[in-house]
């Protein structure tokens, strides 16, 4: 029993992942009809970003100590960041601690820009153009942003981790009632799982309950009709662009401490993504959650090692299985519209 | 005994009722109007027909044998034709191809894996196609593009498409929809020489009056999923059942 | 001729020049000097250009004709590959019964997979298709490894020796057809210039030759003018009485075997096989050279596959040494410069490069290379309009919406 | 490859070809390459310069790394011809280089991206040898890539000197005569981390292994496993995780609840990074199992995959080919020189790749020819020292180096950023023998071959 709810645990931490790279993901190709293969990019734009806050803030005045050596022998240089020198070394170490947090803020202006001017500058011109047009330029645009990640910081993995208060793991079984040490936490994977729910929630919000939301909408839904009507539905799915860069920079920021990001995180998840948009049937937002959350679950489920004994392997091929079997079952994935993306 | 029997067919989508206990006979070699108010469930009763929807309960059957559960493909190989109410044709090809596949699809059946063959050497294909397109006018733009051609243009094709597989049966879902007036003319001029050149029988669907009373030899009128009443033109004018249809109680 | 009309004709023959020439055109550079960098005319990168060429053109044959836009293409040509290579180690080093080998299990192969996913349509197709090619991947890659040999692949070893191939003990079988083995080459040397004429490569030229052959036929016949409609209107086609599966699943496998058949050639040219073969980038890669080529064209997906195929093993290869050889003549400061600026596009910066090719073919030509094809035979007149246009053909195969 | 075959091929092809021979001077030559019909192999160089082939990922998730070997080629070219100061030339117990290149002839190179993919890695290596002539193929950093490139060496008739390649299967079961690996291999890894567990941690512990699903991964846990049960150790589990396994949360988790109270991540790279983080946020290493600390092992560390993974990395214990830490004059001498010239430490697959080409130039030295069958001969059996790894045989029967193992920990304090790693112990060669037969190196089916010289 505490090995399932440990699971699930997991799950809900992967499917949050899913979840929020898919919500941006069918925003932009569920409703704007967009195929985007530089999502992906976008994910790994916003890890970087944290990257970028955690070098900013660590920049720093190089000294040189004479009573240490480095790997040559002569004296070793230490850098000092300007931020202890300002803050105070304790205060200024925790402020470069605190970079992932931080860079939330960060991340949201500079993903905004990112997004606003990837589709003013390229993808408005594709709405029209084909699908295998739109493959093309997209995938070429994730190559480009790739490589010039991959200039700047090469292509090894680099550590972000989180704040020290937020590092290590708790005995959430002990809390629900079992037995000590059975299920245990970490509890930056518990923030990521709530501040997923919270961006989730946010964007559902922001398209049910205001004015933006609504013409948005509706232009999904029928976008010659809202154009009739005099409304420039053109500048709001810009905008709507814009929101879907940022949740999936802001996806990308919080998993650094998860995982330390490199270059080509971004494709490693943009297939699954992909999977994940479809499975929960294209056009539909709440499906999109919904799979990210099934998938991950079952994900976890099948990398316990009882099960991978009873069917070597399963591990490896668990979400194409499945979304072979929800496609095939349902015809448009768990909640999609018929006719997105059909022909 | 019709060429075309609908027994007590219904069809409902989740609570709402499209057809209900629907009977319908139509005549080999006539021309059979079904007229009725929005929503009376005109096209769910032809899509039931050609395999695109399936009854609830019921019966179909085209000159004996049971439409039920074929697909679109089967059925027309049977020998119904449709004609939509926006033309459905192949607008990436060119108009003797749109007149070409059906061709084939009359003489080779559903499917043929004929992968090595040219097209350019299937002389019977080629002049059959290139005889209808001149009973169509059209041969001049055999090498356009269809969707460059204007509405009413598409509109010809498209029938001279379902013409060239010689159906016993032709299914008109609005055919004059959002034409001008002239064009409505053309179209009732046409589909009346289609009537005199061949042995066909034909099942329209029709808003206009004009055009239903100019061609049709029998009229059906749905109304709320169930037929009111079958009548000849001359009896159905003035019908206070179609009358109570069309303009609701409290004009009666 | 041969049943093509004349401008098809003149295509295949074009194509077949092109191609029995290439160790000229594709050495244009003499040896030793600078640009002989970009010389692409030895037998790896020429098996290669043919042997992606086919697979772009079996693509094409499903994509640019029905519309529907397999991503797991990959898989089939893995597949192709696998039985090749098993065929080689057991049964004998000819390639023939290896590639129709190859042939069969990626046409069966690709039976499977077409007939549970083209129960559906558009990017529900696409992502089963995906599906299936990824399992296979992971699959081939861990659990599988006993077949596939998993990360290593698989390789011809001495202790293989195939029933009908008479190997001295110990001797490492070589691919051959009858007797002629891929690697045997016949080099001639004209002044400067070396050219390299590869037994592999004319066996698989003449496969891709055979192969674009049959492409026009499929695209010029009946059958080809079906799969057209079912990218035009579905709906219409079914009301036309014709079955639409059948058609979309006999290009499905047709285009698979066209990916087995490039999987056994590439065994046959190169004798390993590996997973990654299969993995969702080599899917994805095939799309990328159909659409650079332009989608639905007869010859671009081979000049897509070239052109990719090209930017990988010579723009990959180029390093700042190399620059600074080019740049040698130059002053000091300005030949530093220069190689600065050059250096994040080259070597290790392949992939950037490609990136923005693929940016700038899809908004300056919308219709691929073929397009840009077209428009520079229009610039020089009308008498060389007619190559160009034969690429594209006169019966509505522009890339649809 | 017997005589008699080149002779009649060459007949075969003499005929087959005549007719086209016309035009200019045509060379008629057999095997998959260019050669020199005259000397009898592939390649041959003919001119006074000799062209190495090095072929490293450029790009995908090992880029740094191949770019790292990369510096460590171009230094070792620098020296060979007589540049710098040498590097570990003066060090290298043969004395044969004397910085005039390899055997008179000045060294050139080409370079490529083999991607971490078999495919592109041979299309690679092809390339070389077709389009540049190169006479030697080195580099790679995964076992798969080393594999393919090797078998591809071994059929036209070129050496092959591995890269970064950790595979037991590499001169295991996979073995070839044109294959040379200086890197150690899964076998070592564990013999060598044993003992050194078993005095750290006790003698009674519950191993919990998690394997990349992959062949490296196969034998790396299999050598582990079987080292550590021979110290008293006891496995618990072993789970295989997936390549592209990104989040290892779920495979982590279950381990506290196994009785386990060790963990080893038979992981390398990205998986290791990935694993090790993920581990260490579970808390693994703050738990108390069975009386005893929670430990996690990663039986093969690289310093730059250990720089991804940060604070993680400390107290962890690994093995590793070499470190630039080591005070012996050879790696002193290598460290100052690479270090002088890029301003940081070489990474141990900057060291290796540097080694093997030495190794190769001597070899050919030694020779006389670069003849790949008489640098095999020469390489087989060789016997040095002072390429730091202390003394060094190559072994005749499957082509690999046997040297001491270093056993390294995560250090606490790290001064900079690539002082991450401490050395615990450095396993002296003998521990880490193994007979060519072993079971975990294909037994007794398993057979380099003859070398090939191509041609």
């Amino acid at each position: 029993m505490d090995a399932i709810i440990l699971q699930i645990l997991n799950g809900l931490d992967k499917g949050s992942a899913y979840a929020l790279i898919a919500l941006g993901l069918t925003l932009i190709f569920g409703t704007l009809g967009v195929v985007n293969f530089a999502h992906g990019a976008l994910f790994m734009i916003g890890a970087f970003c944290a990257v970028t806050l955690q070098r900013l803030l660590g920049s720093s005045r190089t000294i040189v100590d004479e009573t240490q050596k480095d790997f040559l022998g002569n004296p070793l240089k230490v850098e000092v960041p300007y931020v202890h020198d300002w803050f105070g070394p304790e205060m200024g170490a925790s402020i470069i601690a605190w970079s992932v947090p931080l860079a939330i803020l960060f991340a949201i202006p500079i993903m905004m820009f990112v997004g606003f001017a990837m589709e003013r500058g390229l993808i408005k011109h594709f709405y029209k153009r084909p699908h295998a047009d739109q493959i093309l330029v997209t995938f070429g645009l994730a190559i480009v942003l790739q490589e010039v990640i991959k200039a700047f910081y090469g292509a090894n993995p680099i550590p972000t981790p989180a704040p020290p208060a937020l590092t290590g793991a708790f005995d959430f079984g002990a809390m629900i009632g079992f037995d000590p040490n059975t299920i245990i936490y970490p509890y930056w994977r518990l923030i990521y799982f709530a501040f997923a729910a919270f961006v989730i929630t946010a964007v559902f919000a922001f398209l049910q309950f205001t004015t933006f939301g609504m013409v948005v909408r509706a232009g999904m839904a029928d976008r010659e009709t809202v154009g009739i009507l005099g409304i420039d539905i053109d500048k709001r799915f810009t905008m709507m662009f814009a929101i879907a860069a940022v949740v999936a920079g802001l996806a990308g920021v919080m998993y650094t401490p998860i995982n330390s990001p490199n270059y080509h995180m971004g494709m490693d998840f943009l297939v699954l993504s992909f999977v994940v948009v479809v499975v929960g049937g294209m056009g539909s937002l709440p499906g999109a959650v919904l799979a990210g959350f099934l998938l991950g679950i079952l994900e976890s489920f099948a990398s316990m090692a009882a099960v991978i004994d009873l069917i070597p392997g399963i591990n490896q091929i668990i979400i194409y299985l499945v979304a072979i079997v929800i496609l095939l079952t349902r015809p448009r994935g768990l909640m999609g519209r018929r006719g997105v993306m059909e022909d | 005994m019709g060429i075309l029997e609908i027994k007590n067919v219904s069809k409902n989508f989740g609570g709402l009722k499209a057809l209900s206990d629907v009977n319908l006979s139509v005549e080999e070699n006539s021309v059979h109007a079904i007229i009725g108010p929005n929503g009376a469930g005109k096209s769910t009763l032809l899509n039931c027909l050609v395999g695109k929807l399936i009854p609830d309960t019921g019966s179909v059957t085209f000159m004996g044998q049971s439409l039920l559960g074929r697909k679109p493909h089967e059925i027309n190989q049977m020998g119904v034709s449709r004609v939509f109410q926006t033309p459905e044709i192949f607008s990436d090809l060119t108009v003797f191809e749109n007149i070409m596949i059906p061709c084939f699809a009359h003489r080779d059946g559903a499917f043929q894996m004929n992968a090595l063959a040219a097209v350019t050497k299937q002389k019977d294909i080629q002049e059959t196609a290139e005889a209808i397109l001149e009973d169509v006018n059209m041969l001049d733009k055999r090498h356009m593009h269809a969707a460059a051609m204007s509405r009413g243009d598409k509109r010809r094709l498209e029938m001279a498409m379902c013409l060239v597989q010689e159906p016993k049966l032709l299914l008109l879902d609005e055919p004059t929809a959002g034409m001008a007036r002239a064009d409505t003319n053309n179209t009732i001029d046409l589909l009346k020489e289609i009537k005199e050149k061949r042995d066909i029988t034909m099942a329209i669907i029709e808003h206009d009056m004009h055009v239903v009373f100019s061609l049709a030899e029998r009229i059906t009128v749905l109304a709320q999923g169930t037929p009111l009443v079958e009548e000849t033109p001359e009896n159905i004018k003035g019908h206070p059942k179609v009358r109570e249809a069309y303009l609701g109680e409290a004009q009666v | 001729m041969l049943g093509l009309n004349k401008k098809d004709f003149q295509l295949l023959l074009i194509v077949a020049v092109l191609a029995l020439l290439a160790p000229f055109i594709l050495n244009p550079f003499p040896e030793g000097s600078g640009l002989a960098q970009f010389n692409a005319g030895y037998p790896d990168l020429m098996q290669r250009f043919v042997i992606f060429g086919i697979f772009a053109i079996g693509f094409n044959i499903l994509f640019g004709l029905t519309g529907y836009l397999s991503f797991g293409h990959a898989a089939f040509l893995g597949v192709g590959s696998y039985a090749a290579i098993w065929m080689m180690k057991l049964v004998t080093l000819n390639v023939i019964p290896a590639i129709l080998m190859a042939i069969v299990f990626g046409g069966l192969f690709a039976l499977i997979v077409g007939f549970v996913s083209l129960r559906r349509s558009g990017i529900y197709f696409s992502i089963l298709t995906l599906a299936f090619a990824q399992m296979s991947y992971a699959l081939a890659y861990s659990v599988l490894t006993p077949i596939t040999g998993g990360e290593t692949g698989l390789q011809i070893k001495a202790t293989d020796s195939p029933i009908l191939s008479n190997l001295a003990d110990g001797e490492i079988g070589r691919a051959n057809l009858f007797g002629m083995e891929m690697g045997s080459s016949y080099l001639m040397n004209v002044g400067n210039w070396l050219f390299t004429f590869n037994a592999g490569y004319y066996i698989a030229a003449i496969f891709m030759l055979i192969s674009f052959y049959v492409s026009i036929r499929i695209f010029r016949s009946p059958f080809g003018m079906m799969l057209r409609a079912v990218k035009s209107n579905q709906q219409r086609m079914n009301y036309t009485g014709l079955n639409s599966r059948p058609y979309t699943l006999a290009a499905f496998v047709i285009s698979g075997m066209y990916a087995g058949l490039a999987g056994g050639l590439m065994v046959a040219m190169d004798t390993q096989v590996g997973p990654e073969r299969m993995f969702w980038t080599a899917s994805g890669e095939v799309v990328l050279m159909t659409i650079l080529g332009g989608v639905g064209t007869l010859i671009g997906p081979v000049l897509g596959a070239g052109m990719i195929k090209y930017m990988e093993n010579i723009i990959s290869k180029i390093n700042d040494n190399i620059l600074h050889q080019w740049f040698a003549f130059m002053p000091d400061g300005i030949e530093d410069f220069l190689v600065t600026i050059i250096h994040p596009f080259i070597g290790k910066g392949w992939h950037l490069t490609l990136g923005i090719v693929f940016m700038l073919v899809v908004i300056f030509l919308p219709g691929g290379l073929v397009e840009g094809g077209q428009r520079i035979a229009g610039w020089f007149g009308k008498g060389k309009k007619a190559d160009a246009e034969a690429t594209d053909t006169d019966a509505g195969t522009k890339p649809a919406e | 490859m017997s005589k008699s075959k080149l002779t009649r091929r060459g007949v075969l092809k003499t005929g087959a070809y005549a007719g086209a021979a016309g035009l200019a001077t045509p060379i008629i030559f057999d095997g998959s390459v260019w050669a020199d019909g005259h000397s009898g192999f592939t390649n041959a160089p003919t001119g006074d310069t000799v062209t190495l082939g090095f072929n490293v990922p450029q790009s995908g998730p090992y880029a740094d790394e191949g770019a790292d070997e990369l510096r460590a080629y171009e230094l070792a070219v620098e020296h060979l011809n007589g540049g710098g100061d040498g590097g570990m030339i003066p060090t290298f117990s043969s004395k044969t280089l004397d910085g005039t290149g390899i055997n008179g002839k000045k060294v050139e190179y080409v370079t490529g991206d083999t991607q971490t993919k078999s495919d592109a890695a041979r299309a690679s290596a092809r390339s070389m040898i077709e389009k540049d002539g190169a006479i030697m193929i080195t580099g790679g950093s995964s076992s798969g890539v080393a594999v393919a490139v090797q078998a591809l060496c071994q059929e036209a008739g070129i050496i092959f000197m591995a890269g970064l390649t950790h595979s037991n299967d590499t001169t295991g079961k996979d073995r070839k005569a044109n294959g040379f690996r200086h890197f150690f291999n899964s076998y070592m890894s564990g013999a060598a981390l044993a003992p050194v567990l078993a005095n750290a941690y006790g003698k009674d512990r519950k191993a919990y292994h998690l394997t990349a699903d992959y062949n490296w991964g196969y034998t790396t846990e299999e050598a582990v496993v079987q080292a550590t049960e021979g110290m008293g150790w006891e496995t618990v589990n072993a789970v295989k995780t997936p390549l592209t396994q990104t989040d290892f949360s779920s495979y982590i988790a279950p381990v506290l609840q196994s009785g386990a109270d060790v963990l080893v991540l038979n992981h390398y790279g990205g998986n290791m990074v990935n694993s090790l983080t993920n581990a260490v946020q579970f808390g693994l290493r703050d738990k108390e199992v069975n009386g005893k600390n929670f430990e996690i092992v990663v039986p093969l560390y690289s310093r730059l995959m250990a720089r991804g993974a940060g604070a993680n990395v400390k107290g962890i214990f690994g093995s590793t080919n070499w470190h630039w830490s080591l005070q012996d004059e050879g790696s002193k001498a290598f460290v100052k020189s690479f270090g002088t010239k890029y301003g940081f430490p070489p990474s141990q697959a900057a060291h290796t790749v540097y080694c093997q080409t030495l190794l190769y130039a001597d070899a050919v030295n030694r020779a006389g020819s670069f003849n790949p069958c008489a640098v095999a001969e020469a390489l087989e059996g060789f016997e040095f020292d002072g390429l730091g790894n202390g003394k060094t045989l190559y072994r005749a029967e499957d082509h690999q180096c046997f040297k001491d193992v270093l056993v390294v920990k995560g250090k606490e304090n790290p001064t900079s950023e690539f002082d991450l790693l401490e050395i615990v112990e450095v396993t002296p060669v003998d521990q880490v023998m193994y007979a060519p037969d072993h079971p975990q190196m294909g037994g007794a089916e398993a057979t380099l071959g003859e070398c090939n010289p191509g041609a």
